[in-house]
């Protein structure tokens, strides 16, 4: 029965835009908190960067909102590379891109379409910014939801349920960054002193996914 | 939040828009995407620099940019790499046919702006080749992490393959040229107060009054270590033990020596502190050929200074001295 | 106190040695009594030029001794204006048979010092002519007072009656040019920050945290008035206005505009206020045909800003443009 | 009596050097006193050049301890043109060297040689700063104290007593600046926020006469 609810579990086009409305609106309220924590072990610009970012992106989404899932990821993709800067902006510009890539096409996305997306997502992050899991950045939240997800998907969970276990994963992932002593992004000129520090760009990518299974939670069976 | 300006978020347009206003005979500004270039790019038959990075550090990059030094530099907002579009756009507004040089600082953000830049100009034909500066001995380096930041000697390597690129140097031999630039250069910097980023509204770190923050970089982010105030002659100390080590610098060597103001620091104590480099590198029989003595690679009003050390031959020095006509940087003309 | 500086005693002295090891190809140091001179002084035929004041304004007065501006300057204690003796036997080491300008800034002590110098160079028949520099319009001058006092003015002033003495003006000729160029000058300054005079050890005044002084000097002297602080538009207008209203500036002018820091106020803050101040011009019909931006008459390490506008005509703007070679102003060599 | 005593009255060349000393341990003393009144009004310099004049002074003194009371003013008001700077170097060197000229030749001081000496030295400061009583200057800590010295003795006052006359007379004219505002020196830049602030050289004047009246106290009669 769970796994006939898998089947019929997808999310559309629309609650994919609403996943990205969510997204944009979890970074404005937590701009100045990115900003702190980006202040401690970087440039104090995350927050700022992201939430002109995705505030670029609120303002593009209507101009793509009848095209299918693929483009509109790419679109806002595109949209971070040109807007955001940083570090942030090649890297969610990328993992936007890529996942639209992954989802080219469609309409709306089964648990396994997502699984792919996130796969995608994470692999571009990888390939630009080269860093490792423990280099105490966004990698370190985004790697362990995407296994988390399987997992839960692996071992039958609804979609709903694998997206709070992978935003769980996530959360985790974030928090487990704090002692780690960073090696790729500014945070790593610091050396030691960037332990006891919670990266920032994880916390971004934790608040993408907290979002995905807030909003996508209707996906729930009956 | 003490600064003369008008809204946070209208602090890079309105700055360059000062620079264009102020120097149209030296500079042209591109708005959206931004970026500063040549009043008379492209320059025929010359290979064009590139350069670009966050916005507070002025004057780099754009006010490095004309004759003999940069052809376009990219501002991104404060402490924020600019973005690809801007390096695309610029790529394309000063390119001249003989290929286009990047150089770039070596912070994850601007490595991957400028990757994504090339990747597109790439795909227009355009000849792109890029030098990534790493110059700072505060950071330990190592094949794991990110490496050393790019800062003071990212001025001198302008001024430098700025003056090649005038004498014709091909793509090659300026990208060797940089990158022997960067190999020769090292620098370090401290921090006696913070400074606070316009969107930010409060300092990027607290500093008590009888407290320095030593080996920091130029987006206000903390240093290495953090210690107690100390006489300037024992800052320069601090700051030029590990740069002489690092190379190293040898008795015998020709050096340019750069002290640099962090953008609150005033004449008076760079020439204090001028001094006390100065002596240090007579009395180990190293030379001082040329210096540069000025708040050119900033952190906004941040309180500070940095110390770079380049090591020179003649083929350095004569491009060193080449003329040079920025609205930063200028001589011989 | 937040400075880099070994004991405030040492301040002037050291800061000198550091002039002097960091361009010997162009001025040299006399110490005890301290001037700074040209190194290839006395210049045969040229009337010189010597000026001179308290220390703490760097560039000024030492960083602008060389060719095409001034033969000699007179550093004193941090704020102090210097002893006779000082211009005394600089006017003696530069003097080369044309006689001597002093420009003087109008300070009581400074004026003082200066006549008492004249008297003793006077008496050793050493033709000697001073003109006071007294561009201030914060001060409300009168017969009975002291008048006004002489800021950014003095800057452009040196930088004019060099080249005029380069080309061969005489001694009246320079005289009438430098009292031409004082007329033609006004200036208006504010601080964001106190500094702190080294042998001292705290600001000369408080200011909060969201409040402003109009109408300081260069000595970290509190202003006319303290007011709250404003966007950089509105400050801009708060010192243009008196500016263009005091001489008056009219449509039709040609000027300098020169926006100066006070030593802590950043480039890119500095072509934030030039935008405005330049669009304030244009909006006037009064055309901008030369400028100067950036750190060049300081109080130490003062966050604030001073606007210069100079009413230039043909002969001024071609001495502007005339080569010079200082430590501080570089161009045409 | 008081006439005789006025004629034996009279205050030699070595309690003229013990003055200048007493005069150098007061301005040392009252430094950031100095300092502090000029910041409010000036450029807080007024007590570092004032200290650094009179540790000069000191230095010199030897050379010149053995010759008369007008070359011991006059070296002691060259030495502070040299080296106190600002507006009061040449002011208290102009002081020094005109009451050194009314003085030339003297090994001991008459009160008349002191009325005359004064009335040089305040002559000199006037000529060279042009201030006029009620400038806040130290014209109005100077000016009072020498009419009240010439009074003092008009009305047969003993030297002590005249000089102490003269110290009061310029406590009074120094606090007399506080409500003025400023018509010379920097203070006059500060227009009516010059006013309620006392004037540093009329309070350095005062040391000077203050210390007079009390090194020479002894000259009291039996
Ligand atoms: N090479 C990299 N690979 C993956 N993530 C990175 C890398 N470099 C930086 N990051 C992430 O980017 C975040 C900082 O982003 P942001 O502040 O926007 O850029 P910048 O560091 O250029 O100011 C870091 O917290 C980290 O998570
Ligand atoms: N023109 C003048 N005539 C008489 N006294 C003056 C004049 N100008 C200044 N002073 C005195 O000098 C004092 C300031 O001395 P100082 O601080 O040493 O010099 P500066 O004002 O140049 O810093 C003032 O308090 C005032 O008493
Ligand atoms: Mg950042
Ligand atoms: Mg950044
Ligand atoms: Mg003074
Ligand atoms: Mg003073």
């Amino acid at each position: 029965m769970e796994k006939a609810g898998v089947e019929t579990m997808s999310v559309h086009r629309d609650e994919v835009l609403a996943w990205i409305r969510a997204v944009a609106a979890a970074i404005e309220q937590n701009r100045d908190y990115l900003i702190q924590l980006d202040a401690a072990i970087g440039d104090a610009d995350h927050g700022a960067n992201m939430d002109r970012g995705f505030k670029a992106v609120l303002a593009r989404l209507g101009s793509v909102a009848d095209k299918d899932i693929g483009t509109i990821l790419k679109t806002i993709g595109m949209t971070l590379v040109s807007t955001v800067g940083g570090a942030g902006g090649p890297l969610y510009g990328t993992f936007f891109m890529q996942a639209g890539m992954a989802t080219a096409g469609k309409l709306e996305l089964t648990p396994a379409d997502w699984v792919s997306a996130l796969e995608a997502g994470l692999q571009g992050v990888i390939n630009r910014g080269k860093a490792q899991p423990g280099d105490k950045t966004m990698v370190d939240a985004l790697m362990p939801a995407l296994q988390a997800l399987k997992e839960a998907l692996g071992h039958g969970a609804c979609f709903a349920e694998a997206l709070t276990r992978s935003a769980e994963a996530a959360e985790r992932g974030m928090r487990g960054t704090i002692p780690l002593v960073a090696k790729k992004g500014r945070a790593s000129y610091l050396g030691e002193r960037s332990v006891g520090h919670q990266d920032p760009g994880a916390t971004s990518s934790f608040l993408m996914l907290k979002a995905a299974a807030e909003i996508w939670a209707n996906a729930r069976p009956g | 939040m003490k600064k003369l300006i008008n809204k946070p978020e209208d602090v890079v347009r309105e700055e360059l828009e000062g620079l264009a206003w102020a120097h149209p005979d030296l500079v042209k500004v591109h708005f959206d995407p931004n970026y500063v270039y040549r009043a008379d790019a492209p320059v025929n038959g010359k290979v064009a620099i590139v350069s670009g990075g966050g916005s507070g550090h002025e004057p780099m990059h754009g006010g490095f940019v004309g004759k003999g030094m940069l052809d376009a530099a990219c501002p991104g907002a404060v402490f924020t790499s600019p973005t690809p579009d801007q390096m695309y756009e610029a790529t394309k507004a000063v390119h001249a046919g003989a290929g286009v040089l990047y150089i770039v600082k070596n912070y994850s953000g601007d490595i991957m702006n400028f990757e994504m830049a090339a990747d597109l100009a790439r795909a227009d034909g355009i000849p792109i080749e890029s030098v990534v500066i790493d110059d700072d001995v505060a950071v330990e380096g190592s094949l794991y992490t990110q490496g050393r930041r790019g800062v003071g000697t990212t001025v001198l390597a302008e001024k430098i393959c700025g003056a090649a690129a005038e004498q014709g140097y091909n793509l090659k031999r300026l990208t060797d040229l940089c990158k022997r630039v960067n190999d020769n250069g090292r620098s370090m910097g401290m921090a006696l107060t913070p400074c606070t980023v316009p969107h930010v509204g409060r300092p990027t770190f607290e500093l008590g009054e009888d407290e320095m923050e030593i080996g920091i970089g130029i987006h206000g982010e903390p240093g290495r270590q953090r210690t107690k105030l100390r006489p300037a002659d024992e800052i320069v100390e601090l700051l030029m033990e590990p740069i002489l080590a690092d190379l190293p610098f040898k008795a015998g060597d020709r050096v340019l020596l750069f002290v640099n103001s962090m953008g609150g620091t005033p004449l008076i104590e760079l020439y204090i502190l001028y001094r006390k480099a100065y002596s240090i590198l007579e009395g180990r029989g190293i030379q001082v050929v040329r210096n540069l003595i000025g708040p050119y690679i900033t952190s906004l009003e941040m309180a500070g200074t940095s110390i770079t050390l380049l090591r020179m031959d003649d083929e350095l020095i004569h491009l060193w001295d080449a003329p040079v006509l920025t609205p930063a940087l200028r001589w011989g003309i």
